[in-house]
């Protein structure tokens, strides 16, 4: 088993973290993981990517050049990363920011509002955690008991009460994909 | 033992606390800021000193001053504040004085760009600074190894008296991979006797020092750290050869690149050529020897870097005419896909 | 009379210009969102072309002119 | 009409880099006026420093060197004096010109070099990512004093138009805060008279500019200038420090 | 019979290299005697510039360290850091201290970093053969300012006590001239009051010593001490510049 | 046209001003203290700038700043203070800044000696900074070949827009020789319209920059630099054999190194053995094609520097295992007797 | 009374000591050379022990003692 | 014609200006010549030597193993070299201040007592002149003319009344040998 995933979006939307939660997930599951986070040439605002490995053996690369899964948050990361998605491979594109849809056809797109549906948890921060729900519930690839428990060790213990949102989240995305 | 998912700059920067390393002195600059950070958190609350220099040269020679106290003691810096590093690490040589230093190289020349590179490799292993010297330079191409070597590299740096570079660039110290701090056992490491700690009852003064002004004296000294460089040649050489058993190409490449070259040398095993990967885990001293295993079967070398081709001398050198050596690089912050790596590997086949 | 040009492109929403008008005609026009992700500043009607705005903006959003009068 | 207010002719149109709410915008326009009004655009060098001006050379319309991390006034000192009938100036940060430039400044001041210096003090390194500067106050947290400046491990602030009013080399050395319209008149007119001592041969000129680097400081523009006008001046206070007697 | 004077412990049995009537010799003295009379020996640990006085690791009967040039402040740090309760001084010359080492110096100083700096002020790079320094006064013919030290093009003599006083980090900073018995005694009563601060944690103290160069000043040694106590104290003034207020 | 007796670094002084050189910024340290010291004296009279920077740091930027306002500029120091220009000479080459650059190497490493020394030839010619970068390395080895590399390290300078380094070593710059300043006819040399010298009615602002934070430019940047390199290669690497056309031994020297391999070379003669010398003007470009001339009748090669070895990976790289390599170094500052090199001579006949 | 000792193979000639002796005892011994190739230092009778010649001698060529007297 | 030459004695007895005069005047004459400094290891003080080359074609090495004339104007400075002169050579030393004569008895010895007649003359430090007069009028190496010269050449011009002592030492160091 392997799976290469790109998560890619705007500096601020917490892809970073998204990335990290899902690696460490994979981690407490006995996985080998690795993590790799990649700013623009910008030094500040400009997309922000990062590349998750997931593997039941040594991972020899850690970049990633065709991705299993691509998670795109908005449109310019959609038109960057889609063509370089494995032929069969997943692209979860979060609707609310991305107006069009991939001109492929030999991969799955599963489009998704995440940042309404964070909005409508209370929080546009936590659309992030939409987009993994719907990474999980698609793919399997960690439990979702898992990924709550990276969450918690993620979370700084000042932010603690944002948990259950983040919870809320995560579990609309699965929703998303299981309805 | 706890596995733990850490980036390459903190990981190195607890490894480092864990090793023992007493006090860090370092000037900020990107892509290793996590790592001053890191220990700007937990030094004061373990123990340690961690201390912002005003600049690269300030921080070079507070180490030596600490190393020459006798503590363990560590910089880290990117490309630019390296090479400012330079007349120091000449002086830590001289003076022959234990210290680790981290280099998380970024694209120049130079002020580049803050992308991963691999192109201060000369500098490393030649000794940037003047004077016959030689620095022990090690090349973690994962976080755990990363941790490991940097137990190694301050036991190394105390057995031999001599600075430690580790080598890494922005992807090893951004990355997240999960880590484990294993103990280790004590190793037996000679006394810091010529330490100047103050006199404390001693006879006579301890004194730390590069300058001989008899160039008889100086000769003198230079031939005791030439031998000592010889035996750190013959006992200290690290490598990882991987499919050795059977290929006839070989790829050489270290640090991330040899990860990135595994994944190509995987590709082109799946197509059936037979190919292996030498990865030297130690730059300086250089691993001959891997190549001395493979030589009998080798029918072309490959060498794959984030340069325009520096460690290929060494290959060559390794080598010494008896196959052809090729090489592929990405440089100023470009990063060669596996698949971009695949076709070189092709190519070599071709040719021949 | 005076005229406030706003390049709203350039603006990055940092608020600064909307503190010092004395007038209070500045506002972020959260209807519009510009090239660089931000919600502009706009002008209501009242502006006294003083250049407050224009001081502190640090990214010259503004260019203002005055209706000369008389021999000045 | 009459223009209250455009972007002066030195000034490049491109958009800058800043973060919303920095400092550095406002004083490259004040550069760039400056430039305009004594008419010396066509014959001034610029030199960008490292740090979050690093792309001044694509900001400013005049012909730039970006030079090594702290080395500007070493830069401009060269430019200097292989032309020395032209206008050169430096723009450096804290970090830049207070921690690992410290000689070069403190040696172009002592030389009179004829040169002018624009120097942005933020108490921050801006473009690392928040670390410590040389001017940070104490108590102030950032990335690398993470629980706020210490003095007994970190020192103090250097307050940087005071030690090099010590010397007999600068011209002019002043310090001014980009809180309010008022003081960015006057920061202003600090630039003005700091290249106007250029013109005339004086010497080393300066001038410190208190200024808001929010993103790093963790706060909203205003509340970052607010800082500087209840904070820094406190340790820092404005002023000119040094300037050519009358006659 | 009471010894009224004989070598102090802390100061070897070796002869010197330094020239006939030079200075330095007269400072290695004031420090062993302080050592001794502090009886702080054992515990000390000095750190000899490049300068003439790079060997001073043969003279003191202390441990010792060799720093690059310049950077003696950062190398003391580096070992005050390491080892917070021995006692560090470092021992420096004006090319070393005030030209390559300006940023460790300041910056030591800012940090108000534990330790007493011994700054011996010749007003020339004696060891690379006379070269101007950053003490050299203005006209004085060196080997680089062979027709006098311009100020037009080599600027003004840095007074380094005046810099640092404008720091919050030094405790303890004053100027002594070499020039006659009671300034000799004032000189090492001031070591010993810098050291004392370092011994009661108080932070960074510096003694400048102005201090004769008969060999690159071209005098005979008896001159080279007028000429300090007639043109070098004009421009660097002895005295007093930063002490702890008491109580 | 007159000789004159003079002194290396003074001849070399004198070369500079008639080469144009408009700028000199340095800071003092032996052995090259007369070379600053002439500037001193001269330019003020010739119109030209001498200044003392407050540090070898300060030096190389200042460097960087004349040099890309357009004039001709120098800096000279020794070893430790090469050192310290390390991120300044990664700078000028990344923006591609023409200049001048001595160094009277001495024994290292640290502060060592002040003797004559060729250990920072790894430095001059791998690059001692951060980077993929070269810079043009001169070694005369007389006192008139340092005047007349002094105009070609110029020229060179402003045809590749590259730094050019003299090496030269202690005795080199303080002996005495008769010298001619030959007037050179001059060299068509491309315009400097890249100089930061004010806009002047220019449209577009000159900059002059070694940042690309995009790495795909920085990338482009590094790829034509190295195409500049490879045409550099191609067409500047110099150097002189003698006894080509009959020797089976070669020595390899460079500099006052080669002077003392010339009288072993003919005290071999006189015995009989045919042995030649190679000695390479250029270090970079290193002059493989003199190799390639004699490889075909040379049985071995013998490489003496005043080094442990450093040049001789040089000829390692170039002979290329086609015939054995022996090295012969002093260090520390001691210099090899004509009888120790011929010596070794007859030990390489031996063994070959 | 007091005794002088003069370690003359430090002596370096430079005269310092000489100028300052308030009882003018000190000379260059011309009819010596020491080690170090100088005429060295030294005493006629009539020193106070004053310690004025070892406060200034840069070569550390005196050792002084007095006979104490009294208490103290 | 090939010469090369040892010149050795104290700091401040003009050894290094001595060896440049020779080789001045050797270049006047259209030799080829070369001329190095060595200072020994300490800064100052101590002893200094000059090796002058004097040769009729290119000068392989300015560096002498074996010299064919040693001028020691001290002691130190005989004992140090007289064991590299080559068999035959000659060795002249300033008796002044060297109280013993070399132990070898394959080279020609030559004692002059360069220090008693230059302060004869009135000024100790044309003692290296007397001494180059020895050595010219011996072997014969240039013409006292030339050397005139070349003294005439080093005098700086505030110490051209140095000229005729300077010129009287040479004469009659010559005149020594040719007495
Ligand atoms: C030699 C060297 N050291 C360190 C760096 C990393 N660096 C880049 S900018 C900077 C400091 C920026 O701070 P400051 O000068 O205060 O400017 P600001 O960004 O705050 O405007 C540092 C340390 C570098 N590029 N080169
Ligand atoms: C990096 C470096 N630059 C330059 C030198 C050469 N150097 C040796 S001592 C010295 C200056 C000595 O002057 P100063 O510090 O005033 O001490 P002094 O000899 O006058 O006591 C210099 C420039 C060096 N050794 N290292
Ligand atoms: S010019 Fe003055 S009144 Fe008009 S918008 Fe700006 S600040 Fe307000
Ligand atoms: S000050 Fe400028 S950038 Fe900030 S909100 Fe106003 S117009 Fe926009
Ligand atoms: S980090 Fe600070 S100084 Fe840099 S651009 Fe942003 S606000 Fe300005
Ligand atoms: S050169 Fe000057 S400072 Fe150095 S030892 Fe001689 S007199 Fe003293
Ligand atoms: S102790 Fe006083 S009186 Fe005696 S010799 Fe010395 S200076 Fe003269
Ligand atoms: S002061 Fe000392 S060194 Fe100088 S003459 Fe007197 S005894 Fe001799
Ligand atoms: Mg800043
Ligand atoms: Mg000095």
């Amino acid at each position: 088993m392997k799976m290469e995933i790109i998560m890619a979006g705007f500096g601020g939307q917490g892809i970073m973290l998204m990335g990290e939660i899902l690696a460490h997930s994979a981690m407490l599951e006995g996985r080998e993981v690795s993590w790799i986070p990649s700013y623009g040439p910008e030094m500040r605002g400009g997309t922000a990517n990062c590349m998750v490995v997931i593997s039941d053996k040594r991972i020899p690369s850690p970049i990633i050049s065709s991705p299993d899964v691509l998670v795109a948050m908005n449109k310019p990361s959609m038109e960057k990363f889609t063509p370089m998605v494995k032929s069969g491979g997943i692209v979860i594109l979060n609707k609310a920011l991305i107006d069009e849809r991939p001109a492929r056809d030999d991969i799955k797109v599963i489009e998704v509002d995440a940042t309404g549906i964070a909005d409508e948890l209370g929080n546009m921060r936590v659309a992030n955690m939409v987009a993994l729900g719907v990474l999980i519930g698609e793919t399997g690839i960690v439990k979702p008991e898992t990924v709550i428990k990276s969450i918690d060790y993620f979370l700084p213990a000042h932010r603690k009460n944002m948990m259950e949102i983040n919870e809320k989240a995560l579990k609309r995305g699965i929703a998303e994909v299981q309805k | 033992m706890e596995k733990v998912l850490m980036k390459g700059n903190e990981a190195l920067a607890e490894a480092a606390i864990r090793a023992g390393c007493k006090c860090f002195f370092g000037y900020p600059i990107t892509p290793q800021s996590e790592l001053p950070a890191y220990l700007a958190r937990e030094m004061p609350k373990r123990g340690g000193v961690f201390l912002q220099a005003e600049s690269e040269v300030a921080a070079i020679n507070m180490v030596y001053g600490a190393a020459g106290a006798g503590v363990r003691v560590m910089t880290s810096s990117s490309s630019p504040g390296i090479s400012l590093k330079q007349e120091g690490i000449s002086y830590l040589c001289g003076a022959e004085l234990p210290c680790v230093i981290v280099n998380i190289m970024r694209g120049g020349p130079g002020l580049g760009d803050i992308q991963p590179a691999q192109s201060d490799y000369f500098q490393a292993t030649r000794g940037g600074g003047h004077g016959d010297y030689r620095t022990i330079v090690l090349a973690p191409s994962s976080v755990q190894e990363l941790v490991d070597l940097v137990y190694d590299a301050f036991d190394l740096a105390d057995m031999y008296r001599n600075p430690v570079l580790i080598l890494g660039d922005g992807i090893l110290g951004q990355m997240m991979e999960p880590v484990v701090f294993k103990e280790r056992p004590a190793r037996q490491l000679p006394p810091k006797d010529w330490a100047t700690t103050g006199k404390m009852g001693r006879q006579k003064p301890n004194v730390i020092n590069s300058l001989y002004l008899d160039p008889v004296k100086l000769e003198e000294h230079n031939l005791k750290l030439f031998k000592k460089y010889q035996e750190i040649e013959a006992k200290e050489a690290r490598y990882e050869i991987l499919n050795g058993d059977d290929a006839e190409y070989f790829v050489i490449a270290y640090g991330i690149c040899a990860r990135i070259a595994h994944a190509a040398v995987e590709m082109a095993r799946e197509e059936g050529i037979k190919v292996g990967l030498i990865r030297p885990i130690t730059l300086w001293p250089y691993p001959k020897k891997a190549f001395e295993e493979v030589l009998p079967k080798a029918k072309a070398f490959l060498t794959v870097e984030l340069s325009l081709g520096q460690m290929v001398e060494d290959v060559k050198l390794s080598v010494e005419g008896r196959a052809p050596v090729y090489f592929y690089g990405r440089t100023g912050g470009m990063v060669p896909t596996a698949e971009e790596i695949f076709e070189e590997i092709k190519k070599m086949r071709g040719l021949s | 009379m005076s005229k406030i040009i706003i390049d709203k492109d350039r603006c990055k929403g940092c608020g600064l210009c909307i503190e010092v008008c004395p007038k209070k005609v500045l506002f972020f026009d959260n209807d519009m969102v510009n090239v660089l992700g931000y919600h502009p500043v706009a002008a209501k009607e009242g502006c006294i072309a003083c250049g407050f705005c224009a001081t502190v903006c640090p990214d010259v959003v503004f260019t203002i002119y005055r209706e000369e009068k008389g021999g000045k | 009409m009459k223009v209250v207010f455009e972007r002066p002719k030195s000034l490049q149109a491109t958009k800058t880099h800043y973060c919303p709410g920095c400092g550095h915008g406002v004083i490259h326009r004040l550069v760039a006026e400056v430039m305009d009004e004594l008419g010396i655009q066509d014959k001034t060098i610029g030199v960008a420093p490292v740090g979050c001006a690093v792309l001044a050379y694509n900001y400013f319309d005049c012909d730039m060197q970006q030079a090594a991390h702290g080395r500007a006034p070493a830069v401009a000192t060269g430019i200097k004096r292989a032309l020395p009938d032209r206008v050169v100036f430096t723009y450096q940060g804290d970090g830049d010109l207070a921690a690992i430039g410290t000689a070069e400044i403190v040696h172009a001041a002592a030389r009179g070099e004829n040169i002018t210096v624009i120097f942005v003090n933020n108490a921050i390194y801006g473009m690392t990512g928040g670390q410590m500067a040389p001017t940070t106050l104490v108590g102030q947290k950032t990335e690398t004093s993470p629980y706020g400046r210490d003095p007994q491990i970190a020192g103090y602030p250097i307050r940087v138009c005071e030690m090099l009013a010590t010397l007999d080399g600068p011209s002019f050395l002043a310090r001014a805060e980009l809180t309010d319209v008022k003081n960015i008149n006057k920061t202003k007119s600090y630039i003005k008279k700091a290249f106007e001592m250029q013109l005339s041969g004086k010497g080393f000129s300066l001038v410190e500019i208190l200024s808001p680097c929010p993103t790093n400081w963790g706060m909203k523009p205003k509340d970052a200038v607010d800082w500087v006008k209840n904070e820094m001046v406190k340790v820092f206070p404005p002023g000119v420090f040094k300037e050519p007697k009358e006659g």
